[in-house]
C-alpha cells in the first residue's frame, strides 16, 4: 500500500515525501479525528462518506445490487479481525493523510492490495456458487478467477 | 476546514454578467477556477500525434507572432502536391490551444494568397455579441452580414478568441449553441433522420450539449454561394459518403487542382462528424468528457477549461471510465493512431501516384475520357484521404471508420490510375 | 436436497477418469452440467453474419449427411475464381458447432478432389489419446506419425469430435494444451518476442489458457514439407505481414492459381491471430469469456460448454462487462461487421479485376515482368483478403485491424493492375 502510494505521487511530491512523512503522522492524526477517521472502526457505509471523496462510491453503492447486502467494509476489509483492523488503520491513516494533503488522483484507483482484499471478500460470501469455477489451483493468484474482471461494478456502478 | 467550507459555498457572484459581456476576464471574476484554466490554453505540449510544438520565429511586420506551431507541410511535403493551387499549399500548421485561434487565423500565410471572407471568423473569435449588434438583435442577420464582409474589415468587430459567452448563457451558465451555421447544419441533419424543424437550444439534452458546443466549429464546412454563407454539409448525413454526395449534388468544388485540373475539395477538421461514427459517441461520451474532464478543486468538481489533448490529462480524461494504467491507455491510443497513420501514408502515396499520372497524361496532350474519369477519382480519393488527414484525433475518434475511409481512398486513387491506362 | 448435494461437492465423482478416457459420455457422468451443454453444439441457429443455417440434403452413398451448413460458394461465387484450381473452389461451407467437426471434414467434397494427409485430423477430432498410443506415450511422435498417414487411414484412429480430454487434465480438470502444433507455434512466437523455450503448459496463466485451448485449432496453418507436419506460421509474429513474410521466406505456396499461374496461399480461420490484435485480448478477455460464458445452474456457476456465437447468448457473454441492452450490443457488433463486410466486398472486386486482367494478359501471350509483378501482387492481395474472409468474426475480434488489412489488400490488387499496364 505504502509503495503504491509513493508511486502515485507526482515527482515534486516524491521529493518532499521524506520530510512530510514525519509531519504526516501529525496531520494524519489530526484529520483522523477531524474527518472522523475513527469512522473506519464502524461498519456503516455512511461512515465512509465523512469524506466527500468517498461520495462517488457511496452514491454508486446506493445504486448497486449490493446496497442491501454488503457495506463498504464487507468488500474493503478482510474478514478476520486483525486483518480487518490493520487494513482499516492503514486505510484510515493513509486516507486521512492523502485527504488532508490532497495528494491523490482525481480518479482514485483501487490498490493491488485493496483488490486482493476485495477478491477475497467476494469469495467470502459466494464461496459455494463459485466452487465449480474456481479450479484446482485457486490458491496461486495467477490461477485465481478474478471476480472483478467481470463484476467490477457490483459494489458501485461507476 | 477550508475543504468543508468549499463544499457549502462553490462560488460567489461578484459581478453581474449580461448577454453582452464578451470579456472572459469579467466572467472570470465570478468563476475564477474556470477562468484560470481557460487561460492555460496558451500552453504548447506535444504528444506523439497531437498537442502542438512551440516553434520560435522572428516576428515580422506582416506576422508579429514570435511562436507558432510546427508546419505540417514541412513534416510531409506530399501535402503541397495534394493541395497544389490552393492556399493550404502555402501554409498549414498543427493546431494549438484556443488562446491562439484569432492570431493564427489572422497571420497564416493563407491570408496573403487569397482574400478571405468574414465567414472565417465564425470559428476563430467570440462573435456572438458582434452578430447581435450587427443584426440588430438577430444573430442570423448579423451572421449573414459578417459573412459578406471582407475578412480584415470583419476582424474589427471582434476582440477575443472563443469566450465564455460563446458556450454559456450568462444568467444560468447553461450551455447553449450560438452559431447559426451549427443550428442550421444540425437541423438539416436531423431532418435527414426524419426529425423536422429541430431546435438545438430547445431540444438537445445536456449531455448532447457537451458535444454540440464543440460541434459549432470542429466540423467540415464550406462557403456557399456569393454571399459566402457558412454551411455544414450534413443534409444527407454525417458520413463521408453523405458529405461527398452533398457536394457532388451542388457541383461544388473548393478549387481546381493546379497540376491535374481536377475539381477538388478540401476537407477540414471533421472531429464532430468522425466522433459521431465512433463507439464513444454511441456510448454517450461527449467531447467535454475527454477534453474538459471534471477536476477536483478542493471539495468542488469543476470542468477543466484547459481544453487540450486528453493524453496530457489521462487520469481525469479516461480513468473515470477505464481502469487501466495511464501508460496502458496512452499506448492503446497510440496503437490506434499508428494503424491510422500507416494506412494514411499508403493512401497518400496512392494519391500522389494518381496526380503524377494525370499530370503526365495531360502533359502528353491527352484529353480523353480516361483523363476525365481519373480526375473524378482524384476528387473522391483526395476528399476521403483529407477527411482523415484533417481529422485531428488521427483515427482515435472512430478507429475502424477511419481505416475504412482510407481503404476506400486507396481504391479510388488506384482505380484512377487504371482508368488512365485503359484495358490490358 | 439435490442442491445441497451440488453445493457441498460440485464435482460429484461417480467414475474414475484416466488420461486415456476419450469418450465424453464417461466424463459426463462426473460433470453432467458441462456434458449436457457440450451436446448442444449440434444446434444450428443463424445470426446476421455467423452461426449457421441448417440446410437439408438427401443423403448419398458418398455423403450420408442429411443436414449441412449453407454453402459460402453459392452466397458469393467470386470465391470460386479466387480459389480457382484449389479444393476450396469445389466446396466451402459456413462452419457450425463442434459436434459436426469430424463428419464435416470427412464428407466435404474437398476430400474428393485431393488426397488429404492425416494432419487434417489434428483439429477435427479428439486425437490426444490416439497420439499417445501411436507414439508409445510420446504425443509428438504420435502427431508426426499421424501426419504422415493418409487421411482415411488416419481417420480410423479417432472416434470423437473435440472432447473433454483435449482441453482438460482428467485428474484436476485444469486446462491444458494437447496439440504439439500449438505448443511449437506459441514457442516460436514467444521466441520472436525474446522469450526462449516457452512451455505453454507450464508457463501460461489460467486466463491465457482460456484462449490457448481454442488457439489449438482456430488459427492459420500450413502443412510443412513431405512429412506434412502441421505448422502454425508464427515465428516472425502473429500479424498478417509477419505470417506472409514467413511464407515468402519458405517460398511456400498452397497452390498455383488455375487462371493466373500465381503462387498463391489459402488463409484459414485466423481467429486466434486476429483476436490477439484486438482490444479484448489486450484487456485480458479470452475466447471462453464470450464463447463459453458462465451460466447459473442451480446453486452453481459453470462454464457454458455450448460453444457458439455469443450473439445467441448476449446476456451472459457480454452484459456482465457491458451494461448496454442486448439489442444495442447486437447492433454494435453488426455495425462493426457490416463495415468489415462492405470493405471486404470492395477488396474482393479489386482482386477479381486483377485476376481477370492477368488472365487476359496471359491469354494474349504475355510473359513479361509486368505479368510476374502482377502475380506477386495477387499473392499478397489474396492472402490479406482471405485472412479476413476466413476469419469468422467478420472483423469483430479486431475491427480496425481487419479494416486496415482489407485496405492493404485493395492496394495490392490495384497496384497489380497498374503494373500489368505499365506507364501512362
Ligand atoms: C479521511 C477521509 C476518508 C474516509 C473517512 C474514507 N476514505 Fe477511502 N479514500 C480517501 C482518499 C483520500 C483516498 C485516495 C488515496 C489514494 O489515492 O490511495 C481513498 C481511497 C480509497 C480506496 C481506494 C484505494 C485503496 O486503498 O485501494 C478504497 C477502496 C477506499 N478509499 C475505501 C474506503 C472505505 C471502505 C471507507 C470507510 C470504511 C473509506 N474509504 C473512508 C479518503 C477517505
Ligand atoms: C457481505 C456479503 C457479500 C459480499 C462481500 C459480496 N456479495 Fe455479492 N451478493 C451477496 C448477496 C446476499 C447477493 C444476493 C443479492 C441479490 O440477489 O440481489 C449477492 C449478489 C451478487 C451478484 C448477483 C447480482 C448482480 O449484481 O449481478 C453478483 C454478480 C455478486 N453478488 C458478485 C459479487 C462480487 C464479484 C463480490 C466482490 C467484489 C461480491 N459479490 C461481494 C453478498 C455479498
Ligand atoms: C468471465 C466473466 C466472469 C467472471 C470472471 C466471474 N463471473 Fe460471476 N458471473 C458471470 C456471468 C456471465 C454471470 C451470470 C450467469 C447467469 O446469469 O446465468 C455471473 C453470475 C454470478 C453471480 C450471480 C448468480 C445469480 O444469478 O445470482 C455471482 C454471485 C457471481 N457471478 C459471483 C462471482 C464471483 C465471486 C467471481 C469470482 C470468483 C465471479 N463471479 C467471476 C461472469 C463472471
Ligand atoms: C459488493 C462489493 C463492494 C461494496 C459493498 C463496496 N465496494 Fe468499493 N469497490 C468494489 C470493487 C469491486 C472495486 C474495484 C472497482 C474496479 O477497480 O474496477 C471497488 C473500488 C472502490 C474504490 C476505488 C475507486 C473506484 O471507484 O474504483 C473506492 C474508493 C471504494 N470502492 C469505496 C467504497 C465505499 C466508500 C463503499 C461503501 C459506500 C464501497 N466501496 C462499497 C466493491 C465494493
Ligand atoms: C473518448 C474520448 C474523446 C472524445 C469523446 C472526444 N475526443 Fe477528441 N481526442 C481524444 C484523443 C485521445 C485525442 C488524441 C490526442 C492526441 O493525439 O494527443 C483527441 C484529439 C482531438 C483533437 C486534436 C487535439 C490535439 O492535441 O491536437 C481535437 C481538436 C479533438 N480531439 C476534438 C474533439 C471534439 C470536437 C470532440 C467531440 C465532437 C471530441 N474530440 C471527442 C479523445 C476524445
Ligand atoms: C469558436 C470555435 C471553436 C469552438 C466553439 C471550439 N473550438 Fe476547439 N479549436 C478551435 C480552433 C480555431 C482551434 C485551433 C486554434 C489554433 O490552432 O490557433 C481549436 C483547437 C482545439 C484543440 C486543439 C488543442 C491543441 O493543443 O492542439 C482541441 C483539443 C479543441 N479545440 C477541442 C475543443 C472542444 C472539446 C470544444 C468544446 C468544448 C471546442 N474545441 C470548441 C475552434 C473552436
Ligand atoms: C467551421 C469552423 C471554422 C471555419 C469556418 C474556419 N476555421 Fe480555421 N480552424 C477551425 C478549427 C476547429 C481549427 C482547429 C483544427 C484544425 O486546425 O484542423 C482551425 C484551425 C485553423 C488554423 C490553424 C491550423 C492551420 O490550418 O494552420 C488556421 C490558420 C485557420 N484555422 C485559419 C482559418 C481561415 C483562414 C479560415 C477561413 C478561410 C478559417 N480558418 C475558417 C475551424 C474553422
Ligand atoms: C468551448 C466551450 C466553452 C467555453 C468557451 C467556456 N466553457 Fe464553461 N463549460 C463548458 C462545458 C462543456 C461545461 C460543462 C457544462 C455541463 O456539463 O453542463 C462548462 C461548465 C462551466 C461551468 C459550470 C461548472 C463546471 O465547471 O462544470 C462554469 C461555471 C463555466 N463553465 C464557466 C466558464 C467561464 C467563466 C468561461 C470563460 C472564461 C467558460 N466557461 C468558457 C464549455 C465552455
Ligand atoms: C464517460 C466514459 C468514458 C470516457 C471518459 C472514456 N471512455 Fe473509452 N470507452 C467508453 C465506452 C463506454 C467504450 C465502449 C466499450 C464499452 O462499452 O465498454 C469505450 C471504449 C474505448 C476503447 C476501445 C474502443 C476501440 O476503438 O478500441 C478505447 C481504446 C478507449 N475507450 C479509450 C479511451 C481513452 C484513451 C479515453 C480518454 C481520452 C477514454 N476512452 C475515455 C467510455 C469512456
Ligand atoms: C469479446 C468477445 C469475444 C472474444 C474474446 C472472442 N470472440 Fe469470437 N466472436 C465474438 C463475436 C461477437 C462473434 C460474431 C458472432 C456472430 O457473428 O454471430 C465471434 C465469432 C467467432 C467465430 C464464428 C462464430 C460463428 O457463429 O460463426 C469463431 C469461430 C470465434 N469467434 C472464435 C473465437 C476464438 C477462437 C477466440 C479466441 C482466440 C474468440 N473467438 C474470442 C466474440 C468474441
Ligand atoms: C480440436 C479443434 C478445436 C478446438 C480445440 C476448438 N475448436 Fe472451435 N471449431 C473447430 C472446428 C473444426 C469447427 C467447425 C466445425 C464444423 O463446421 O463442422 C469449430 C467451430 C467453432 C465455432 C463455430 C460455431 C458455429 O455455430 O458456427 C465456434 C464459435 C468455436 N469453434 C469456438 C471455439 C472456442 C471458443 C474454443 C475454445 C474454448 C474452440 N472453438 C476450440 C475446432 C476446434
Ligand atoms: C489448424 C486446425 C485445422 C486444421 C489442420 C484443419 N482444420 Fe478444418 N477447420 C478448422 C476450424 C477452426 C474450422 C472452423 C472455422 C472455419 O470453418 O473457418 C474448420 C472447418 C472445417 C470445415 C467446415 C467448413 C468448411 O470449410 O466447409 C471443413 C469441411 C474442414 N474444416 C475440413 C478440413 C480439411 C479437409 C482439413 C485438412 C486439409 C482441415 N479441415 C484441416 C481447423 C482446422
Ligand atoms: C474446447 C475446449 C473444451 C472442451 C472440449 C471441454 N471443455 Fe470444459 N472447460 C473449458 C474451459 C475454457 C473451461 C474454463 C476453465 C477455466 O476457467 O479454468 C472449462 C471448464 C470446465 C469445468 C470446470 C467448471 C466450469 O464449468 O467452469 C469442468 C468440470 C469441465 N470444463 C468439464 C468438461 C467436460 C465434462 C467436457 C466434455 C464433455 C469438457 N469440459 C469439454 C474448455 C473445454
Ligand atoms: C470480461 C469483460 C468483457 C466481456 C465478456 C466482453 N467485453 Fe467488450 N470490452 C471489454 C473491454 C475491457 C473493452 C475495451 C474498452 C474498455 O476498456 O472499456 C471492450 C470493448 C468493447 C467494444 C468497443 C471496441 C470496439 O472495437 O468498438 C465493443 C463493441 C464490445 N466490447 C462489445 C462486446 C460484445 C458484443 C461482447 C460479447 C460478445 C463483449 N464485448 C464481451 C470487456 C469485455
Ligand atoms: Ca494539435
Ligand atoms: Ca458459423
Amino acid at each position: 500500500m505504502f509503495e503504491r502510494n509513493v508511486m502515485n505521487l507526482r515527482l515534486a511530491q516524491g521529493l518532499v515525501l521524506g520530510v512530510t512523512l514525519g509531519l504526516a503522522v501529525g496531520v494524519g492524526a489530526y484529520t483522523f479525528v477531524y474527518a472522523r477517521g475513527y469512522s473506519y472502526m464502524t461498519d456503516n457505509a455512511e461512515a465512509c462518506v465523512n469524506c466527500h471523496i468517498m461520495q462517488e462510491q457511496y452514491s454508486g453503492w446506493l445504486k448497486s445490487s449490493h446496497r442491501a447486502v454488503a457495506v463498504c467494509n464487507d468488500c474493503h476489509t478482510p474478514p478476520d479481525l486483525i486483518g480487518k483492523y490493520t487494513t482499516k488503520a492503514q486505510n484510515g491513516f493513509w486516507h486521512s493523510y492523502y485527504f488532508t494533503t490532497g495528494w491523490f488522483d482525481d480518479n482514485i484507483q483501487i490498490t493491488p492490495r485493496g483488490r486482493e482484499v476485495t477478491e477475497k471478500a467476494c469469495r467470502n460470501c459466494h464461496q459455494e456458487i463459485v466452487e465449480a469455477i474456481e479450479g484446482p489451483h485457486a490458491g496461486a493468484s495467477e490461477w485465481q478467477t478474478s471476480c472483478l474482471r467481470c463484476h467490477n461494478s457490483v459494489g458501485h456502478l461507476h | 476546514f477550508q475543504r468543508k467550507q468549499e463544499e457549502r459555498n462553490p462560488f460567489f457572484r461578484v459581478v453581474e454578467l449580461t448577454d453582452d459581456t464578451v470579456d472572459p476576464a469579467i466572467w472570470g471574476k465570478n468563476f475564477p477556477l474556470q477562468y484560470d484554466d481557460y487561460l492555460k490554453t496558451t500552453d504548447q505540449v506535444r504528444t506523439r500525434y497531437g498537442g502542438s510544438e512551440a516553434e520560435p520565429r522572428t516576428p515580422t511586420q506582416a506576422d508579429p507572432r514570435s511562436i507558432v506551431a510546427q508546419s505540417r507541410l514541412e513534416e510531409d511535403p506530399r501535402l503541397k502536391l495534394m493541395w497544389a493551387g490552393y492556399a493550404f499549399a502555402k501554409d498549414f500548421r498543427e493546431e494549438r490551444g484556443h488562446a491562439y485561434m484569432l492570431e493564427d487565423q489572422m497571420f497564416t500565410e493563407r491570408q496573403q494568397v487569397t482574400q478571405q471572407p468574414g465567414t472565417c471568423i465564425n470559428c476563430h473569435a467570440s462573435v456572438y455579441v458582434a452578430y447581435k449588434q450587427l443584426g440588430g438583435g438577430d444573430i442570423v442577420k448579423g451572421f449573414e452580414q459578417l459573412n459578406r464582409t471582407p475578412y480584415f474589415e470583419a476582424r474589427k468587430f471582434v476582440t477575443h478568441p472563443v469566450a465564455c459567452i460563446d458556450c454559456h448563457d450568462s444568467q444560468t451558465m447553461q450551455l447553449r449553441v450560438t452559431r447559426p451555421a451549427f443550428m442550421e447544419g444540425i437541423r438539416a441533419f436531423k431532418a435527414s433522420q426524419g426529425i423536422q424543424n429541430y431546435d438545438v437550444n430547445k431540444q438537445a439534452t445536456r449531455q448532447e450539449m457537451r458535444a454540440f458546443v464543440c460541434g459549432q466549429c470542429h466540423d467540415e464546412y464550406h462557403f456557399s454561394g456569393p454571399e459566402k454563407r457558412l454551411v455544414y454539409p450534413w443534409a444527407k448525413g454525417l458520413q463521408v459518403e453523405n458529405i461527398l454526395a452533398f457536394y457532388d449534388e451542388q457541383k461544388f468544388k473548393d478549387w481546381e487542382h493546379a497540376e491535374t485540373g481536377a475539381p477538388v475539395l478540401k476537407a477540414q477538421h471533421p472531429e464532430f462528424e468522425m466522433w459521431n461514427q465512433g463507439i464513444h459517441a454511441r456510448s454517450g461520451v461527449a467531447c467535454a468528457d475527454c477534453h474538459m474532464p471534471y477536476k477536483r478543486e478542493g471539495a468542488l468538481k469543476v470542468s477543466d477549461h484547459h481544453v487540450r489533448s486528453p493524453l496530457l490529462n489521462i487520469n481525469r480524461a479516461c480513468q473515470t471510465c477505464h481502469r487501466w494504467s495511464e501508460d496502458e491507455l496512452k499506448s492503446r491510443v497510440e496503437t490506434i493512431q499508428r494503424r491510422t497513420y500507416d494506412l494514411r501514408n499508403l493512401a497518400m502515396d496512392a494519391l500522389i501516384d494518381l496526380i503524377n499520372d494525370i499530370k503526365a497524361a495531360k502533359g502528353a496532350g491527352r484529353t480523353d475520357t480516361g483523363v476525365r474519369t481519373a480526375q473524378d477519382f482524384q476528387r473522391r480519393a483526395q476528399f476521403y484521404l483529407d477527411f482523415i488527414e484533417s481529422e485531428n484525433s488521427n483515427g482515435f475518434h472512430a478507429p475502424q471508420e477511419a481505416a475504412r475511409i482510407l481503404g476506400e481512398s486507396i481504391n479510388f486513387s488506384r482505380k484512377g490510375q487504371v482508368a488512365l491506362r485503359g484495358g490490358v
